[in-house]
């Protein structure tokens, strides 16, 4: 069967899984006894929105469930702006003791509460920073299931032509794309990955135009960077044939294949634990498919399920990570890293005076983090 | 058998009562006048009986039904139409679909819907070109849409409100004789005009209004006339004006000079043509027309209110064309201008916001209204022109038109200008207001003023004026000086031909 | 770029040019009778909401239509009372639902979010024509909606134009006092626009959320309401001449992507800014050559109307 | 209607506007405990929460007033347009201006001194403001277009504007290629007075206090007042109606681009897409609700902030964002509809005396 460790009904949240409606009676029930640890999210975007901010709030509830404490959110809270202060001081304020904050745009605001306010644990997702008591950052690794994901579009196309939707041109969406067409690469020299861009992260109506756009271009296989499922139902329409992101799509999606996918529930029930055990530490979490923070699914269909099965299992062993191994060539034909080894000076796209990693030296995660090419086998421009 | 009973209407306004128990009762098949001054709550009781008011208390009878109306919808379906005072006409429409407006088959087929207002206009005589958008019409044009509208819901009782004010004299007798025509067809019709002659003429019977109460009721025509009429309408007995006797009589010096004036509308219609014209110090000169032959427009464009096209304007030697109206208020120009409250006033503010719109500008240094200035200048125009007024500090909406009228004269005057410009002084005021308003205008020309009057009134024209120009089509078509004006002569100048009202 | 693109392209403009069109077509109505509506991201979200809902219940996209249209004229009544029957601002009374008709949508949706897609509107049996080289997909294989949004259009321009009732509908955005004395219910007509103007509104969000986002989430409409705002101007109030402009920015909004798998290189955020450049640049040149005529704006746009008042 | 009809009282209601808006406030909260007890909430808990989060302390008070500093300061912008009859809908689009143009300032200028760069960046503001409406300004003082869609149509452009620089021009070297703009140097941020309040609330205060005066006072406010009461009035006067429709709505701009620059040195440290976040057009309310007088903005706003502060503390208590923004809405209506009645009053038509009935 396939296996789905991270998919959001199974794994840590067993235990309580009966509470994990998330409504707040039943939190109170499921409230540990003499715990006095709360936890709050701030989310930028109403969570219905099906995508990024949907996933923290599954993440939230599982938390919830998981550890037993108490959590509040609040959503469409708009970045660099006083309504963050508020909404957090509104929290500490009610007592809750972490606060998870759940967009880039929130970093310095985070930083700043943070400083101010020793006794309450902080956790921002998607940034950099961090602090020695109480602040202290998570991401996920999320281009290891895209290359796997990469191999199952690569094995299913026909038209050796690929589809991306992507939202921004990024780090994280580039590295994301390069590690989906080089898993593509791995089951299918052939075929490309084409991309396009549509300046917004949440858009159902956007994406499923750009998503008709590839599709007419002559993508049968289609995946995304987006919020919405827009690209799966464009897919599904056509009759092709589609790859989801955040969440399992299977249920909204007919053409649904696999989807690298977001489980926020460990980690943050992880934070919350230590919390409450008095023993947080602040650190940069960069937490890869090992630590189940990402995932994916692999589907029976794919005639290279054995591939991605021991692609995964390589990914959480070890073994295997997506730009250490071979080339990694850009669409100018330039080997940017082989093996593992940096091929030549990378500096920093947005401050070139900055040297990410000079020729010779091994891989870093600086050069994923800034990663700003695309790999030969994808078609469209890392500029937008 | 009566057509239109209406007893014991009150309408009320904030602040003002309208309709005050009047009543009215027109013979079927018969013309029947309405007269009363301004303001008596004529137009109120014909808005009552064309259910655009709703009466407070009172009853409304058509051929001996009760009839309680709750629109205008109500109203036509029981067969009543109202030529309103001010046109009810959208300018973007085309005649026909004015005409049809309301009163039209469900589905339009436009070239069927103008051959039939063309028929209809030809069978009235009235001409009128159905195709054509309302806005490019003139005011007597206009007219005659309001009245096709009329006949094309095939009205039984047809309300007329002042249909003749922007009529010449021909175009008003034409008028006449349809009215007697559709009287004859057995429709009954309310004639409202302040014209006596034309009540004579055209109508059979006569109501006349006073305060918002009916004082005389249903009087035959042939056993009035104009002087008895008069003193029903005004409740006293008011000597016809007569010429006034200066003692200082003007000089020869011009201090408004008009060179070749021409001014275009929207629509590049010259609506004053080529106009020369002189105020001498000290002098009155009035300029009479039927409403609508390019007064108005003069007057702005003197005023500086109106872009020119052509011509030059001089006030004591210094040109001002080119100039805006600030520039014309400093060399020495006032203006009354014919619509009070849309021009001369703002009547969403004070009364001493509007008391200080001349002199706000030049009181005071500093970017500060000064309060107490203006307070000062407005209760003192208050007390020397005796305007009746709720509070300095109310918005000036609540005045009485003849209040409001006073305040705005007393303001222009007391800028203490070289050249007035005063547009239908008068009109819409009772007799002491009248007077009041004429003696400052003939005092202030004795104390050197140059007076340049546009009035309707012809009297008021004869009675105040040192000369007299008559303005037809944007034209000065006559001048007469003071010893030769007779109504006879100034009335055949406005008709532009040798037809002459009877009075 | 070949043939299937550039099919692809002008499938996509005709969808997108209906989804404003539909919209729009609402406003025109409620502004020709004199009545501005702001609310009308609010009216689509809703009808939106609505379809999905009743896809979810009776899995047809028909009556989802109907009861989007249901719903969104129900909204558009809220508009109808505060702003037409007592007179209140139309300007703040429709910023107030949008607002609402958002907050709504989002509150009557939660449950709907990230369901999989109900049934969409489907094409007419039209046989062979849909399988015509280049027409058939661009005009026959459309849904059912893009045909009734034609003849929505059509409809509305002729009872504008040709029927008693438009006469009046229009007279009473031009001149309320005038229209009223003639026996046009100015209270009924602008409450009847209104509410039809929200019914079209709902169409437009229930085609959204079937047809082209295949799913309810909070914030579907992301401006489009305002677009339809907009293009009612371009089209100066004229049924025929807003079809044209629903093209033209649909057209914009299908190109924005599209440019890309062209190959052409400028920033999707620029090309996005054109329909509203746009539209101001045609109200400038609209207003330079209609200098010498009135304004095509009904000229009672946005004034209340007390029959007793002067 | 059901035989009823408005008709004008003779003299406004006591206490007309506030009255209203009370009453407004009422109506909503009744309606709004409805939906709330619907979603499973208790409504007087929940209205406690949102008086104790906006009003209940020193902290609250602070939250309050820093919202009602951009609410006022885009009131009056749009009231001052107002005043003078013309519909400034573009106050959404002039903060993201005046931001824009703040953080310009400070991309020229980043080794200035506070004192000299908070001052050139409010400055630089208010003339971003300023510029973006100068168009529709000039589009409707030369040639009559109708300002309404054109500072609506300003709005989506300039946001656009902002997401271009953001994501590419303006974007921040150290932010790892995530769009955002850089931060602004330490030194741009405004001093702080009280807890979250900034020396912004005192800008704010002293420009809404000083046009409250001087819209009242002034030759200048007088002439607005003039030209909005009528136009003709205000040709007849001598005022250049052109040059007012200009510089109003310039100033207009400028006031609103000045809450922009407050945002930017005050609530954020860089410049973000969402820096306008909806204050424009909540501002327009702000203003209506103030009957477009300047001086009525102040109060406004700060009953419009402690209804959005509240909004969002409720939140923290689960309830949805969905129902705070419909108990806005519902306030909005009771509003207008209470405004409509303190003018008028309700009439029935008798069907037997036509006498009049005062409901
Ligand atoms: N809609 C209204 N609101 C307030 N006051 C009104 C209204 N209509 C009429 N009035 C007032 O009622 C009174 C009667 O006005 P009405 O128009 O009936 O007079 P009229 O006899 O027709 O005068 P005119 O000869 O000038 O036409 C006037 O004082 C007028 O100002
Ligand atoms: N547009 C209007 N809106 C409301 N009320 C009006 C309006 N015009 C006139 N009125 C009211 O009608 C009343 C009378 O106005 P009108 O000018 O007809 O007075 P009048 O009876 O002729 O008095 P006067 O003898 O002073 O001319 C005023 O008190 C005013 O409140
Ligand atoms: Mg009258
Ligand atoms: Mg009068």
């Amino acid at each position: 069967g396939s296996s789905t460790a991270g998919s959001d009904d199974e794994g840590t949240d067993g235990a309580v899984a009966s509470d994990d409606a998330g409504s707040e009676t039943e939190s109170d029930d499921a409230m540990e006894e003499g715990s006095d640890v709360k936890a709050a999210f701030v989310m930028v975007a109403p969570v219905g929105d099906a995508g990024w901010n949907f996933m923290h709030d599954k993440g939230r509830i599982g938390a919830e469930a998981a550890t037993g404490v108490e959590t509040a959110f609040v959503e469409a809270i708009p970045e660099g702006g006083a309504e963050f202060d508020n909404a957090v001081q509104q929290f500490i304020d009610d007592g809750f003791n972490v606060i998870f904050t759940t967009s880039f745009g929130y970093m310095d605001a985070t930083e700043r509460f943070a400083a101010e306010n020793p006794d309450v644990v902080f956790e921002h997702i998607s940034g950099f920073k961090q602090n020695d008591t109480n602040f202290g950052n998570t991401f996920g690794r999320m281009y290891q299931p895209r290359y796997i994901a990469g191999m199952a579009a690569g094995a299913a196309t026909e038209s050796n032509k690929i589809g991306y939707v992507g939202a921004f041109p990024i780090p994280e969406v580039i590295r994301g794309i390069n590690a989906f067409a080089l898993g593509v690469a791995a089951t299918n020299p052939d075929a490309t990955v084409e991309v396009v861009w549509t300046s917004t992260w949440f858009d159902p109506t956007v994406e499923g135009n750009s998503a008709q756009a590839l599709i007419d271009a002559g993508a049968d296989v289609l995946t995304m960077h987006q919020d919405s499922t827009a690209t799966g139902q464009a897919i599904t329409d056509a009759g092709g044939t589609f790859i989801g992101y955040h969440s399992d799509m299977s249920e909204q999606v007919g053409a649904y294949l696999t989807a690298p996918v977001w489980n926020w529930t460990p980690r943050y029930s992880e934070v919350i634990e230590s919390v409450k055990a008095g023993n947080y530490q602040p650190g940069s979490y960069w937490g890869g498919m090992a630590d189940g923070v990402v995932d994916i699914t692999i589907p029976d269909s794919s005639p290279v399920a054995a591939d991605m099965q021991k692609v995964k299992d390589d990914i959480i062993s070890g073994d295997f990570d997506v730009f250490d191994t071979g080339d990694v060539v850009d669409q100018d034909g330039n080997v940017i890293i082989s093996n593992g080894v940096v091929q030549t000076e990378l500096t920093d796209p947005f401050d070139p005076s900055r040297v990410v990693a000079a020729e010779g030296d091994a891989l870093n995660d600086g050069v994923l983090l800034t990663m700003s090419f695309f790999v030969e086998n994808v078609v469209g421009s890392p500029a937008g | 058998m009566l057509a239109v009973e209406l007893q014991g209407i009150w309408k009320r306004f904030p602040g003002v009562i309208a309709n005050a128990g009047a009543s009215l009762a027109v013979q079927a098949g018969s013309v029947h006048a309405v007269l009363g001054e301004n303001g008596a709550g004529k137009t109120t009781l014909m808005n009552v009986l064309a259910g655009v008011y709703r009466a407070d208390e009172g009853s409304v009878k058509l051929y001996g039904q009760e009839r309680r109306f709750s629109s205008p919808a109500d109203a036509i379906g029981a067969g009543v139409a109202m030529v309103h005072q001010e046109f009810r006409l959208i300018p973007t429409f085309t005649v026909a679909e004015n005409v049809a407006l309301g009163a039209s088959p469900m589905m339009l087929r436009k070239r069927e819907m103008e051959q039939q207002v063309a028929d209809l206009a030809d069978r009235f005589g009235l001409h009128t070109d159905p195709g054509r958008e309302v806005w490019n019409l003139s005011m007597g044009e206009r007219q005659r849409v309001e009245i096709l509208k009329a006949l094309w819901r095939d009205a039984k009782i047809l309300i007329l409100d002042e249909p003749t004010a922007v009529l010449t004299p021909d175009e008003a007798d034409e008028l006449g004789r349809i009215v007697a025509a559709m009287a004859a067809d057995d429709r009954s019709i309310i004639f409202i005009s302040h014209k006596l002659g034309e009540v004579t003429r055209f109508c059979d019977e006569a109501t006349v209004l006073r305060g918002g109460a009916t004082v005389a009721s249903s009087l035959p025509v042939e056993t009035l006339n104009a002087g008895m009429l008069a003193e029903l309408m005004v409740g006293e007995s008011t000597a016809v004006s007569q010429r006034r006797v200066r003692t200082n009589p003007a000089t020869d010096t011009a201090v408004l000079a008009v060179e070749n004036l021409t001014v275009r509308d929207l629509h590049g219609i010259a609506t004053v043509d080529g106009v020369s014209l002189q105020v001498n110090e000290g002098e009155i000169l009035g300029i009479a027309g039927v409403a609508g032959n390019g007064q108005r427009p003069l007057a702005d464009a003197v005023a500086g209110l109106v872009d020119t096209e052509s011509g030059s304007i001089q006030l004591a030697g210094e040109a001002l064309s080119g100039t805006g109206p600030k520039a014309r208020i400093a060399a020495g120009l006032a203006y009354v201008p014919e619509d009070r409250l849309g021009v001369g006033l703002a009547p969403k503010l004070t009364v001493t916001e509007n008391a200080i719109i001349r002199s706000y500008g030049t009181t005071g240094s500093g970017p500060m209204v000064d309060r107490a200035i203006a307070r000062d200048q407005c209760e003192s125009l208050v007390d020397q022109y005796n305007v009746k007024i709720g509070g300095v500090d109310r918005p000036i909406a609540g005045l009485s038109g003849g209040n409001l009228q006073r305040l705005l004269v007393g303001r222009e005057l007391a800028t203490e200008p070289k050249v007035l410009i005063a547009a239908q002084p008068t009109r819409g005021l009772d007799v002491q207001g009248v007077k009041a308003i004429q003696d400052v205008l003939v005092a202030q020309a004795e104390a050197g003023v140059s007076i340049l009057l546009i009035s309707e009134d012809l009297d008021e024209l004869l009675a105040l004026s040192d000369r007299v120009m008559v303005m037809r089509e944007g034209q000065v078509t006559a001048e007469f000086e003071a010893s030769q004006a007779t109504r006879a002569l100034v009335g055949a100048a406005m008709a532009g031909s040798a037809h002459q009202e009877a009075s | 770029m070949n043939e299937v693109t550039i099919v692809g392209l002008l499938v996509d403009v005709i969808a997108f040019g209906v989804l404003l069109y539909l919209a729009a077509l609402g406003e025109l109505v409620a502004e020709k009778a004199g009545v501005l509506n702001l609310g009308v991201e609010g009216m689509m979200a809703i009808g939106g909401v609505a379809a999905f809902w009743s896809g979810v219940q009776f899995g047809s996209p028909l009556v989802g239509l109907i009861v989007a249209g249901i719903a969104a004229g129900l909204l558009a009544l809220v508009h109808a009372l505060v702003a037409v029957v007592l007179g209140a601002d139309q300007v703040v009374s429709g910023l107030a639902l949008t607002i609402f008709g958002l907050g709504l949508s989002a509150f009557l949706g939660k449950e709907y979010v990230s369901l999989p897609p109900v049934e969409q509107f489907g094409t007419l049996p039209l046989g062979s024509l849909r399988e015509l080289r280049i027409i058939g997909p661009i005009l026959f294989d459309q849904p059912w909606v893009a045909w009734l949004a034609a003849a929505l259009g059509f409809l509305t321009w002729f009872v504008l134009e040709r029927t008693r009732v438009g006469l009046g509908l229009r007279a009473v955005g031009e001149n309320a006092a005038t229209a009223d004395a003639a026996g046009q219910s100015v209270t009924v007509t602008r409450v009847a626009a209104v509410v039809v103007g929200g019914v079209l509104a709902g169409f437009s969000g229930a085609f959204l959320v079937l047809n082209l986002a295949k799913g309810w989430t909070e914030g579907v409409t992301a401006g489009r309401g305002w677009i339809a705002v907009a293009l009612v101007i371009f089209g100066a109030w004229r049924p025929g001449r807003t079809a044209i402009g629903a093209l033209l920015f649909g057209g914009l909004l299908a190109l924005e992507p599209r440019l890309q798998t062209f190959g052409v290189e400028v920033s999707p955020i620029l090309v996005s800014m054109l329909p509203y450049a746009i539209t101001i640049g045609v109200l400038v040149v609209f207003s330079i050559q209609s200098r010498h005529r009135p304004s095509a704006a009904p000229a009672a746009i946005g004034r209340a109307y007390r029959r007793e008042e002067r | 209607m059901f035989g009823l009809s408005l008709a004008k009282r003779d003299e406004p209601l006591w206490g007309g506007q506030t009255r209203s808006v009370l009453t407004g406030v009422l109506i909503a909260l009744v309606l709004g405990a409805l939906l709330l007890w619907l979603n499973g909430n208790d409504p007087v808990e929940v209205y406690l929460k949102m008086a104790e989060s906006a009003f209940g302390s020193k902290r609250a008070i602070s939250n309050t007033l820093t919202r009602a500093v951009p609410l006022g300061l885009a009131g009056l912008a749009v009231a001052v347009a107002g005043s003078m009859g013309l519909w400034n809908i573009g106050a959404e689009g002039q903060i993201i201006a005046g931001a824009i143009a703040g953080a310009w300032v400070a991309r020229v200028l980043p080794d200035a001194g506070g004192a000299v760069l908070i001052p050139l960046m409010l400055i630089g503001a208010v003339v971003g403001g300023g510029l973006l409406a100068l168009l529709p300004a000039v589009a409707r003082a030369r040639l009559g277009v109708n300002e309404i869609i054109t500072t609506l149509m300003l709005n989506e452009i300039i946001l656009r504007v902002v997401r271009y620089l953001v994501n590419g021009a303006w974007k921040d070297p150290l932010s790892l290629g995530f769009p955002q703009a850089p931060a602004l140097p330490a030194q741009a941020a405004l001093p702080g007075l009280f807890e979250r309040s900034n020396i912004g609330l005192l800008i704010a205060a002293a420009v809404l206090a000083a046009f409250g005066v001087y819209s009242a006072r002034s030759k200048w406010g007088y002439e607005l007042r003039l030209a909005g009461s009528s136009e003709k009035t205000a040709q007849y006067a001598g005022i250049s109606l052109k040059r007012k429709i200009v510089t109003v709505l310039t100033l207009s701009g400028a006031i609103a681009g000045l809450a922009g620059g407050i945002e930017l040195t005050g609530s954020s440290n860089r410049l973000v897409e969402g820096v306008a976040n909806g204050w424009g057009f909540a501002g327009i309310i702000v203003a209506a609700l103030a009957l477009m007088r300047p001086s009525g903005v102040a109060a406004v706003a700060v009953a419009f902030g402690a209804v959005q502060v509240g909004g969002l503390a409720i939140q923290t208590t689960g309830v949805p964002s969905s129902i705070a923004s419909i108990l806005q809405a519902l306030i909005l209506f009771g509003a207008l509809a209470a405004g409509v009645f303190s003018q008028y009053r309700l009439v029935r038509a008798n069907s037997t005396s036509m006498a009049v009935a005062s409901v």
